[in-house]
């Protein structure tokens, strides 16, 4: 396995948001979390990368126990991650976004096989970023914000990328370009977790989902198992 | 249980005059069983509390951090002392009389200024302020004094009921002015409890919660804040208008911002999250300074050492850390 | 007013003044002896005298900026204590302790201070004090706790005339302030008559505005017809003295007068120094070599008038003229690896006062005296001092002999002293108020009763 | 009988047109829902109805007056009133407190300095019944911040429901609770509602809900309407079950 | 003429010191969020080392030329001790309310103005051998120390070398990227400990830097760093907290306003700068190049 979560509680200030929740990513695969807003999703997502400190339970990555690893130090085994609200650096330029992620790769074990040049990856998942290299976070727009994100997070040559909400606020032919993308990545011997909220969305991407409601898993499976289970249908319809 | 409309939940005012009864019990005795000097340190300390209750309607209720507090405590003071140079009767009810206006006048001015900020914004301007303030009372020599300050003598009491002279004037003076200083603290107590119990206490404190949803509740935020300005500062003026005869004179000390770090600081240290947190915090303060530099010629080390320290382990003030103790006891026991 | 003004010769007015160049002055001075301070009482004292100790406090700076004075304080009180001490104590029994306060924790704090020491801490004796914020601060509180006080410095006008103008219980030996002011004119009419243009550079408080007031005020009298050129004023603890220099430099005065001290002082003349301003003008100081002399560097320009607050300069009077001087700048040497200042022989005489007051009152009344008795023989008690005679008139204003000089570097000494050919040495009451002028708020408004006592009596000189 | 009207009304954020020429009528009485995926644009037309945002173009009309640029307040006293989707309470005051702020603010008593709030027994009174309406009647004391979650929904709602709107915007008041709770909530809130004669627009998500409590049904896409009507035409509505469950619209 | 010339140079040396100083204070605001009261106190320690150092460096005989290597010690110590500091004292603080930041920044102060006190001493401490190694040149018949002529560059040259190190360095971007989104640089693999300490020791560097340079034209008193602190505290609220190019403008403003004080209106000197501060405030709570 590349990723196991395996019972995990964590808690955001006094609210205890997920209860004992389990999964797991394995090579080559793309995972999605399914769930409404507020389900816990972006909370799963953030315990595996270090952003919340869970309470109890363990993380795994590449078989190594990382639970209790700052952010960076996980980012640096191979994690990378693209939020929702992409997290662009407003007052830096794109080159200077994805340069972080570059300089980082350089020191890792994946990164710094092949000729280093982690961003010409990225660069052939979303060629249109070479575009923006000089344009600064603040002014690019939703779409390009997360097309950098993602090709930031690639150009830390990660073993697994996280996207949370990749495709919201997206005009449907972008989100086709945004799926075929996810495709590549995975190609590319990436593997991925997806948080959505859009189930048919998740569906068509996705080799196993998860979907999340209350803090809790409440389904584990493949996409279309989940989508003719009526139960699952009605939890994520609310 | 049906909570009964007519009666309040608490009894409040009851449990307020409860919890004061035998604290006060104890201050009105206190001067048959200690000696002037240290009368003359809790007036210093009662006096400290009021400015730091008034500060900490604006930081705790109010959610705004005024790094420059020492403008209405001094504005509060140099006003007794030019009502003394300029002005006839020393009468201290004279002097609280104009004092208050004056205070208060100067609070709502620069607070209608300064609410326009929140945050650090409002820190630095609450302080930049204070410091305009200051220059100009320490280069305005010919009015001020500059760092020479103003006397400010031994007013009458009472309308001149009491008047002090004569061998023992200074020990009789100490002892009449803790009573006088404890009454307008009980009565500055009460106020500011209303106050904050008031239906305006409320707004402030939504205020301090939830910005966004108190201003979906139809409330004018910045006319909240600025009147918490006003009372915050007029608060603390008073302080200054008390403080001085017990001191005898004011110099530009008392308007610098390192005395408005001192007023933050006793806020802290009680616990802002409390009412009588700031009480606490003042008095402690005035004893905690008193006796560092009494102690050593390190005093400043001394008490920086303290601060540091409190703030790392009573993150809540001595109050907050009380109350949690108490909480604690309590629990353990059942 | 003015029109009335006499009008005498310059030379023949410094001379009715008592100036006197050189230091051959030393009036006054009683027998050329041994040190008679370090000697124990003749006699024994008169009867009972408890054992306790008796318990002073000296406040000064101890910290901030002003602790360059401080230290030299708290050093010059602790040596009068320790020789105290060695002989038994005060009466030879009561053994000196004393405990400090910092001046620096605000005049609001001093005030404090005072009273945690005599109402919690119980002192017998309040001492020390150098700023002229706090004296006025503190010395009404003295009074009305009855504090017995020696005042080392704080030596404003303000205090006599107005603070506490019929003091019982506070004393003050230091020079009263506006000496200095006049003293630093006097040398100037003595040095540079020639002097028109005058630019101003004081720290912005009492001290300099007082300076100011009275140095032009007696210079107006001893050389008539000068012009103000450029005034400054620094605020108190500033070091960044660039621009103040070159503004004074653009107006192109003939004489600086300048009466900022300590840390300020050694900031102000290292930049004038490389600025070129020693050149360019005379310079005239109040307070110059006030500082601990240590402090201040061999670089030092020689020729400026670097006065000492009117007070002592540990080179006057010098060699073996006056060995009381001789042997206290010895001990002091010993004792703390420097040379004394001012501020060092003020707290030290300060005791020496207080043990000489209780000596003559044991000597009448027999005992440990009451306070009342202790004071009844420090007003009006006069004593040799290490910077020659001190004289405590009766309303508790110290005279003595007010001492300015020249810069010079000598061999010897690791910093610039004073010239000792050029040493000014003036009779303070002939330069101050005499005992008994009305204090301002009373016949005149003046600022201060020197003031007026200029105004009213100083002739205009001519030539 | 419309009670508010918005007239082609428009909002873009970047590139993205979160309110795209919406023409949305509320009638005096019902009990409306809107719904609509995320990022559909619901929150953002009740931030431009409740002047927590300003609209790029178009026109408000609130009893038929233009309200357009009205500010927050103006608009609360004109009688439109919203809760938050996520719960915006004052956590340090008292679940009490809490509603009895609406009703000092909305007296005009909020200014009061010298009253005990608790000491107003007709705002007492009024606190509550409003919470035994909501059902919180014993968590009077309890400060809001330690509340269960679906209790501080209720709450959220009973301090918006307080200030006697004539129009209520209640924006996901069932999120983030469980199931069973959710059909208490919306019990609650539905006839506390209906009783009162208030005017609600409810944003929701969960369908279920929706049908069962709604007397009409809007559904937003991508910044605009897709769907209007009963509950049984939007049931019927084939279109709006596959944008609901994530379908692209095409297929 | 010259006179002017002089007083221009004046105002830049003052604005090089102020500039040091407050773009330590305004950097370490930008990363960190924390508005450090210790950094004045910071300025006067790397006064005190450097004067020592100097002190030190004469009595064993060091060449003049040689002893302005003592002046980068005056700096790192301070930067040495910023970097115990931020761990130790701060770190804890981060996620607290922004009083108590305030508030153990405060302590610092006091701690450190006695330290100072503890280890040098009362007496003002001077370094102006360092002056002397230099000549004094004349500028239309008037002096002026070509010590000061590099204190000035010193200024220059420090301001350029942050605005390299900042807009045009890997470490640059680091800092940035965390000042703009702690968490998100976190995530992608920047150590957001470390990039905190580097910031608040560079901050602390400028300080002691500042320090270092000054202490040869004038002396390490006790009491310099709250004077300094206030001042670099007006500078950054006109220039706006966190803004480089403020600090800079922000330090030009202040010191070209405080010698036309001195000049023309000695009596209003102070007020007019903390006015200025107000109004800048008032109508801009960011200061002229800040952002919120």
């Amino acid at each position: 396995m590349l990723l196991e979560v395996k019972g995990i509680n964590t808690y955001r200030g006094p609210a205890h948001i997920l209860h004992g929740v389990s999964i797991s990513v394995d090579k080559d695969e793309v995972v999605a979390l399914v769930g409404r807003n507020g389900a816990g999703r972006t909370t799963i997502i953030e315990s595996v990368t270090g952003l919340l400190p869970v309470r109890s339970g363990q993380i795994l990555f590449r078989d190594e126990e990382i639970t209790s690893l700052p952010p960076h130090r996980r980012a640096k085994r191979g994690i990378g991650y693209a939020p929702e609200n992409s997290g662009i650096f407003p007052e830096l330029t794109v080159a200077e976004n994805l340069m972080i992620s570059r300089w980082l790769a350089q020191k890792t074990e994946r990164g710094a096989a092949g000729d280093g040049n982690t961003e010409a990856r990225a660069f052939t998942v979303f060629p249109e970023v070479r575009q923006l290299v000089d344009r600064q976070g603040q002014n690019l727009s939703g779409g390009q914000k997360k097309m950098v994100a993602i090709a930031r997070a690639m150009a830390l040559a990660p073993y697994l990328l996280i996207l949370d909400e990749a495709f919201e606020g997206l005009a449907p032919a972008v989100v086709k370009r945004f799926r075929e993308a996810v495709m590549t990545i995975k190609a590319m011997g990436i593997s991925l977790l997806i948080a959505e909220s859009n189930l048919v969305s998740a569906a068509t991407m996705a080799d196993r989902l998860y979907v999340v409601d209350r803090g809790e898993i409440v389904f584990h499976g493949k996409p279309q198992q989940a989508l003719a289970d009526d139960q699952v249908m009605r939890t994520l319809r609310g | 249980m049906k909570p009964d409309p007519n009666t309040p939940r608490n009894r409040s005012l009851l449990r307020l005059a409860a919890a004061m009864a035998p604290i006060l019990l104890l201050l009105i005795l206190l001067p048959t069983f200690v000696e002037t000097y240290q009368i003359q340190l809790v007036t210093y300390g009662l006096i400290a509390a009021i400015a730091a209750l008034g500060f900490n309607l604006l930081l705790g209720y109010t959610g705004l951090l005024s790094f420059g507090h020492s403008a209405y405590f001094g504005i509060g003071a140099y006003t007794v002392a030019f009502v003394v140079q300029h002005l006839g009767p020393h009468s201290m009810e004279f002097y609280i009389l104009i004092g208050i206006p004056v205070v208060a006048i100067v609070s709502a001015l620069f607070g209608y200024i300064c609410v326009r900020h929140t945050r650090i914004f409002f820190g630095i301007l609450t302080l930049a302020i204070s410091q305009v303030v200051y220059s100009l009372v320490l280069k305005l020599y010919w009015v001020t004094g500059g760092s020479d300050g103003l006397r400010v003598p031994r007013p009458a009491l009472l309308l001149g009921l009491l008047n002090f002279s004569g061998p023992r004037a200074f020990q009789q003076f100490i002892t009449s002015y803790y009573y006088y200083v404890l009454a307008i603290f009980v009565v500055c107590v009460v106020l500011m409890w209303v106050v904050v119990h008031s239906p305006f206490g409320k707004a402030l404190q939504a205020i301090r919660d939830n910005e966004v949803r108190a201003r979906f509740l139809g409330l004018s935020i910045r006319r909240f804040r600025w009147i918490s300005f006003l009372v915050s500062g007029t608060f603390t003026g008073l302080a200054g208008i008390l403080w001085v005869p017990l001191n005898g004179l004011t110099t530009p000390d008392v308007l610098y911002w390192t005395f408005s770090g001192e007023i933050v600081f006793s806020a802290l240290l009680g616990g802002f999250r409390n009412f009588t947190g700031p009480i606490v915090g003042g008095i402690v303060f005035t004893y905690l300074k008193t006796y560092a530099v009494a102690t050593t010629e390190y005093w400043q080390l001394l008490l920086g050492v303290v601060l540091v320290t409190l703030v790392l382990v009573l993150p809540t003030g001595i109050v907050g850390g009380l109350s949690m103790l108490g909480l604690r006891l309590s629990k353990g026991r059942s | 007013m003015e029109k009335t003004t006499p009008s005498v010769n310059r030379r023949a007015f410094l001379n009715t003044l008592g100036v006197t160049v050189g230091g051959t002055g030393l009036i006054g001075a009683g027998l050329v002896g041994g040190s008679q301070l370090l000697k124990a009482a003749q006699d024994p004292a008169k009867g009972r005298v408890p054992d306790t100790p008796f318990k002073t406090g000296h406040m000064t700076f101890l910290t901030g900026a002003g602790a360059v004075l401080g230290e030299p304080s708290i050093k010059g009180h602790t040596m009068a204590a320790e020789e105290i001490n060695a002989q038994g104590g005060l009466l030879g029994k009561r053994k000196i302790e004393t405990i400090t306060a910092d001046e620096a924790a605000g005049t609001d704090a001093c005030v404090k201070e005072v009273r945690r020491m005599k109402l919690d801490a119980k002192i017998d004796m309040f001492t020390g004090v150098i700023s002229s914020g706090t004296s006025p601060a503190v010395g009404p509180v003295a009074e009305e706790l009855g504090l017995l006080t020696i005042l080392t410095d704080g030596c404003t006008d303000f205090l006599f005339d107005k603070a506490i103008p019929n003091p019982k219980y506070v004393f003050r030996i230091t020079n009263i302030q506006s000496s200095d002011g006049i003293t630093a004119a006097i040398g100037v009419a003595q040095t540079w008559p020639h002097v028109r243009k005058i630019a101003h550079i004081h720290p912005d408080y009492a001290y300099g505005r007082n300076a100011y007031e009275h140095f032009t005020l007696a210079l107006e009298r001893l050389v008539p017809g000068t012009e103000i050129v450029s005034e400054s004023w620094p605020k108190l603890f500033t070091t960044d003295f660039t621009a103040h220099i070159t503004k004074i430099m653009s107006a192109q005065p003939d004489l600086l007068v300048a009466s900022v001290w300590g840390g300020d002082y050694v900031a102000f003349y290292k930049q004038a120094l490389r600025y070129g301003l020693f050149d360019k003008m005379k310079v005239a100081s109040t307070i110059a070599f006030g500082v601990a002399p240590h402090a201040i560097g061999k670089d030092h320009p020689e020729g400026v008038l670097a006065g000492v607050h009117s007070n002592y300069y540990f080179t006057y009077p010098g060699g073996d003229r006056w060995p009381l001087n001789k042997s206290f700048v010895q001990r002091y040497f010993k004792r703390w690896n420097e040379y004394p200042n001012f501020q060092s022989e003020g707290a030290y005489m300060a005791l020496y006062l207080l043990k000489s007051a209780i000596e003559r009152a044991n000597k009448l009344t027999g005992g440990w005296p009451e306070d009342e008795a202790i004071i009844s023989q420090l007003e009006g008690i006069g004593i040799d001092a290490p910077s020659g005679y001190l004289y405590m008139r009766p309303d508790h204003q110290a005279y003595k002999d007010a001492v300015t000089g020249f810069s010079k570097n000598l061999p010897g000494y690791e910093f610039a002293s004073w010239d000792p050919a050029r040493i000014i040495t003036i009779p303070i009451r002939n330069i101050t108020a005499p005992l008994g002028w009305p204090k301002p708020g009373t016949t005149h408004n003046e600022s201060t009763a020197a003031a007026n006592w200029i105004k009213t009596t100083w002739p205009k000189v001519v030539g | 009988m419309a009670l508010l009207k918005t007239v082609n009304l428009r909002k873009q954020f970047g590139e993205t047109r979160a309110c795209d020429g919406v023409n949305f009528v509320v009638n005096k009485g019902e009990f409306l829902s809107l719904v609509g995926s995320n990022g559909a644009g619901k929150t953002t037309l009740v931030n431009l109805i409740s002047a927590h945002l300003q609209p790029d173009s178009g026109q408000i009309l609130f009893d038929d007056r233009d309200i357009t640029f009205t500010t927050v307040t103006d608009r609360i006293k004109a009688g439109i009133v919203r809760s938050f989707q996520i719960v915006n309470l004052f956590d340090g005051l008292s679940v009490f407190d809490n509603v009895a702020l609406s009703i000092f603010s909305r007296d005009g008593k909020a200014v009061q300095m010298a009253a005990l709030a608790d000491h107003d027994y007709d705002v007492r009174r009024e606190a509550i019944e409003v919470l035994g309406e909501f059902g919180l009647t014993n968590k009077i004391e309890v400060p809001a911040g330690g509340l269960a979650q679906g209790e501080r929904k209720l709450l959220d709602v009973a301090v918006a429901y307080a200030l006697r709107p004539r129009l209520l915007f209640l924006d996901e008041p069932t999120s983030g609770v469980s199931t069973h709770e959710k059909a208490q909530i919306m019990d609650t809130v539905s006839s506390v509602v209906r009783r009162g004669m208030v005017t609600a627009v409810v944003i929701e998500h969960d369908m279920d809900v929706v049908f069962r409590y709604s007397d009409r049904i809007v559904m937003m896409h991508e910044g605009s309407f897709l769907a209007d009507g009963t509950p049984d035409e939007i049931r019927a509505n084939k279109g709006v079950a596959s944008i609901l469950l994530g379908a692209p619209l095409a297929s | 003429m010259a006179f002017l010339t002089i007083q221009i140079l004046n105002s830049l040396l003052y604005a090089s010191v102020l500039f040091l100083i407050a773009a330590g204070l305004s950097l370490i605001f930008g990363v960190m969020r924390i508005i450090n009261l210790a950094h004045g106190s910071l300025y006067a320690v790397g006064a005190y080392v450097t004067a020592w150092l100097v002190g030190r460096g004469i009595a064993l005989g060091l060449p003049s030329g040689w002893l302005f290597l003592l002046l980068p010690f005056g700096a790192l110590s301070v930067a040495l001790i910023g970097i115990v500091i931020e761990p130790l004292l701060l770190r804890p603080f981060y996620r607290r309310a922004e009083e108590y930041q305030l508030l153990v920044t405060f302590g610092l102060i006091q701690i450190l103005e006695d330290s100072i006190r503890l280890i040098w001493g009362g007496t003002p401490l001077s370094a102006d051998a360092l002056m002397d190694a230099l000549p004094i040149i004349h500028v239309g018949g008037l002096l002026y120390p070509a010590y000061n002529l590099v204190v000035i560059g010193i200024g220059v040259v420090a301001a350029l070398a942050l605005w390299v190190a900042i807009y045009h360095t890997k470490f640059g971007v680091m800092l940035r990227a965390t000042s703009q989104d702690r968490r998100m640089a976190s995530a992608l693999g920047l150590n957001v400990g470390l990039v905190y300490v580097m910031a608040f020791g560079i901050g602390c560097f400028m300080a002691g830097l500042g320090g270092a340079i000054v202490v040869p034209t004038q002396a390490a008193v006790l009491g310099m760093g709250i004077d300094a602190l206030v001042i670099a505290f007006v500078v950054v609220v006109i220039g706006g907290l966190g803004s480089l190019k403020g600090a800079l403008v922000g330090a030009l403003v202040v010191s070209f306003v405080r010698t036309a004080g001195i000049q023309f209106f000695p009596e209003l000197e102070l007020a007019v700068l903390y006015l200025i501060a107000a109004l800048v405030l008032l109508v801009r709570p960011t200061g002229l190049f800040g952002t919120a």
